[in-house]
């Protein structure tokens, strides 16, 4: 916090390259995460932006290059990555035999998160008001998408890797999103994230990487 | 650098040491197969017991055992393809597996042929069938495994851990299948097979089975082999070596190659900050 | 900065069972299925040979865990499938503890939910298979013995299997073989209860085949579910 | 030699269809697998034959087109 001038380095790839099947999606890409950043993975359907959000979580090997938490490689220590990593991928995690609550309670209790009450306000400030206590399977899509983004006020990881995090969100959804974010960003984290929409916004700046689609 | 090169150079290496052991496997394969059938069919003597009827252990007792030893062999090849992520290994996988399985279908069919004259049925509970009736259902689901994946890559990783769980349960189930026939045991009959292949086996039978287990070793690694490369040839056919090593003329313009589908898997810059 | 607490393997044990639990209390047929197909099974037999008593009681120790083998792959998929649907699966493997933890705790949380009915149903099904009345602690023990080892193999199956569309069946065909030895020797240990003779060789070998399966599997499964993920 | 005659080698002592029969399956199988090896093997080089020549085609239509549109 006192020393301003060097920003700690997040989040390191060096050379990673990724094959689907016989197609190459990317290579020798290079990627710099530093702490109060946001970079939006950009790029038509296909060019592999889930498959590098899951290759930087250490959900899916990547054919060539590493990846660094910390200057630590996340494949020698996965636990010390993990407390610092919050990913919510295209199946957001919920349980829908679950209540959003009982959804929430689980994520910050293995997260070491510790709850003082339980997150009615959270709920509420996410649109899930009154919604609080019925099984997840009973409620719409975007409602489900919102206990999964809930997590993101319940939690103390530095990192976050977020797909598609606006879908299925109306505007003021959005809006509350954004908020957060900057919240983040200003608080030292850093976030990758993959959206179809342009992230236009006051509060922060987007650095963008852009991913070609090969044949 | 090396580590990513690494997996792209070695098929093209794989395929043209292949290309020049085979010859090295099936001739001499083939000539001991001629040998070792016409010395155990013609040649050596009949067992004083089951009279001309045992001369098929000359091929039930190669099959059997080599059955066995590929499945540690493709198991072998999990573990190098799961730790090294060595893309010719997932493909030994896919090689071995079938000539795996025809073996043990061999050792299954000779075995229940060879039961008829011996126990009047064709087909006993005896152990080493049992155990060997098993091994094909393992061989089948390493097969069904890999091929139920979409992506193939990962249908030979999730193969790979089977046949790494499979080779460690074998010892287990042949043990229990052992112990499970010596409690059933009903005749002493199915015992004759196992006194066959006890070291007591008379040298002028021994000798002949020896060469048969090396000629059928020889001839099946000739098939892997064959099978390994078709298996690397099929994915790389679009490339330059493969098609310079099938001899076919290829057109190249500007660095351009030809072949519909160009893997630019060496090619830079697919991502670039902005 | 931002720092996030360190979190014990304990309480992600303790929190998995519970959730799953939970899960499970929430949509009971799928538990109670297995269980009926169990006892449907065991009662097919009676009827498809005949119903007097010295063959019954004869063949009771096959036809029971032959049963229980069944109704176990019924089962089974439910152990990563609903998990793998909704993403849970995936943030299971970035829980900051090792994954062999989170997969122990499924293991143990099938087993309750799968094999502790199985274990309270056992008389009744061994008085349906006139199975003599000295073998049926033995019986019972195998079964709690036994099972653990169906749970913690059809961990790896499931690993397996779980991203493919047509997994059930295939499932069956990778797990059955690879569970011969444990019917065999269960089937053995009450066998030789109903004989008289001591079931304690065959007990202690299913007992190791557990500690075997339950320290092992999760590093199968770990690597399994890792494939599956992607 | 352990038989007298032709006959006798064929007969085995009775067990000729036994032995017989198990090395003939025996040939049969790897046999089978040999020749689907060098099937596939032949496939490929067709196929391969094929796509190359096709991709020389289109080369040369794209360099003629080339030309021509050099020629206006």
């Amino acid at each position: 916090m006192s020393d301003k001038v060097a920003v700690p380095v997040l989040l390191e790839a060096n050379e990673l390259m990724s094959i689907r099947g016989e197609r190459t999606l990317f290579s020798d890409l290079q990627l710099r995460v530093q702490a109060g950043e946001i970079w939006q993975i950009e790029g038509p359907n296909g060019a592999g932006k889930s498959s590098l959000l899951r290759i930087l979580a250490g959900l899916l090997p990547a054919q060539a290059g590493s990846v660094s938490f910390q200057q630590q490689l996340i494949s020698e220590d996965r636990e010390a990555y993990y407390q610092n990593l919050l990913f919510i991928g295209h199946k957001a995690g919920v349980k829908p035999e679950l209540t959003a609550i009982e959804n929430l309670e689980f994520y910050a209790a293995v997260q070491g998160v510790e709850l003082k009450e339980t997150p009615y306000e959270l709920l509420a400030k996410v649109g899930l008001v009154g919604l609080e206590d019925i099984p997840a399977q009973g409620l719409s899509a975007g409602q489900q998408r919102r206990i999964a983004l809930a997590r993101l006020w319940l939690t103390q990881a530095s990192l976050w890797i977020l797909d598609e995090p606006f879908t299925a969100l109306d505007v003021e959804g959005i809006a509350l999103l954004h908020a957060r974010f900057a919240e983040h960003l200003k608080a030292g984290g850093a976030i990758i994230l993959t959206s179809h929409q342009e992230l236009i916004t006051e509060f922060y700046q987007v650095q963008a990487l852009r991913l070609r689609y090969q044949h | 650098m090396w580590r990513w090169l690494h997996p792209y150079a070695k098929p093209e290496a794989t395929f043209a040491l292949n290309q020049k052991l085979i010859p090295w496997f099936a001739i001499p394969g083939l000539v001991l197969v001629i040998v070792s059938f016409v010395w155990g069919l013609a040649f050596a003597p009949p067992d004083y017991q089951q009279g001309e009827s045992y001369r098929i252990i000359f091929v039930h007792v190669p099959s059997a055992m080599w059955a066995m030893g590929f499945y540690v062999g493709m198991a072998i090849a999990g573990v190098i393809a799961l730790v090294w992520q060595i893309r010719t290994a997932e493909l030994a996988i896919l090689a071995i597996a079938p000539v795996g399985a025809v073996l043990t279908f061999i050792s299954l069919f000779t075995g229940a042929i060879w039961g008829q004259p011996m126990w009047g049925t064709w087909w006993v509970w005896d152990a080493r069938l049992t155990a060997q009736l098993i091994l094909l259902f393992l061989y089948l689901g390493v097969m069904a495994l890999y091929v139920a994946f979409e992506d193939e890559r990962a249908g030979a990783k999730a193969a790979s851990i089977l046949a790494i769980v499979g080779v460690i349960n074998i010892p287990i189930i042949h043990y229990s299948v052992y112990w499970w026939n010596t409690l059933h045991q009903k005749s002493t009959v199915t015992r004759a097979i196992t006194r066959l292949e006890a070291p007591s086996i008379a040298p002028e039978m021994l000798w002949p089975l020896l060469v048969s287990i090396l000629a059928m070793l020889l001839v099946c690694a000739a098939l892997v082999l064959m099978r390994l490369n078709n298996e690397i040839l099929r994915r790389e056919i679009h490339r330059p070596w493969a098609l310079q090593h099938l001899g076919i003329s290829f057109a190249t313009t500007d660095g351009e190659q030809s072949g519909k589908q160009e893997n630019k898997k060496d090619q830079k810059g697919g991502a670039d900050a902005v | 900065m931002l720092q996030a607490n360190p979190v014990s393997a304990w309480k992600v044990f303790k929190q998995i069972i519970q959730r799953d639990i939970r899960v499970a209390s929430r949509q009971r047929s799928d538990l109670l299925n297995p269980l009926i197909f169990l006892l449907i099974v065991v009662t097919l037999f009676p009827l498809g040979v005949g119903p007097g008593p010295d063959i019954l009681g004869r063949i009771a120790p096959g036809v029971i865990w032959v049963s229980a083998l069944l109704s176990s792959m019924l089962g089974l998929e439910r152990l990563f499938r609903d998990d793998f649907r909704d993403g849970a699966l995936e943030q299971m493997l970035l829980l900051p503890v090792p994954v062999e933890i989170s997969v122990f705790a499924k293991i143990v949380v099938h087993w309750l939910l799968t094999a502790v009915p199985v274990l309270v149903i056992t008389p009744l099904l061994a008085l349906l298979m006139n199975l003599p009345i000295q073998a049926w602690g033995v019986l019972w023990l195998t079964l709690l013995l036994g099972t653990p080892v169906l749970s913690a193999a059809g961990a790896i199956g499931v690993a397996l299997t779980v991203s493919l569309n047509k997994g059930g069946a295939l499932l069956s065909l990778l797990l059955l073989p690879l569970l011969i030895p444990l019917l065999i020797f269960a089937t053995a240990a009450v066998e030789a209860a109903v004989v008289g003779v001591s079931p304690a060789g065959p007990l202690a070998l299913i007992g190791a085949f557990m500690v075997l399966s339950i320290t092992l599997a999760p590093f199968a499964v770990k690597a399994g579910l890792r494939v599956s993920v992607n | 030699m352990q038989f007298d005659s032709w006959q006798a080698f064929i007969n085995m002592g009775g067990y000729g269809i036994y032995v017989w029969s198990s090395f003939a399956g025996t040939f049969l199988c790897l046999g089978l697998l040999a020749l689907e090896a060098t099937w596939r093997r032949s496939i490929l080089v067709r196929e391969a034959t094929k796509q190359a020549a096709r991709a020389e085609r289109i080369l040369r239509a794209r360099a003629a087109k080339k030309q021509a549109a050099r020629k206006n």
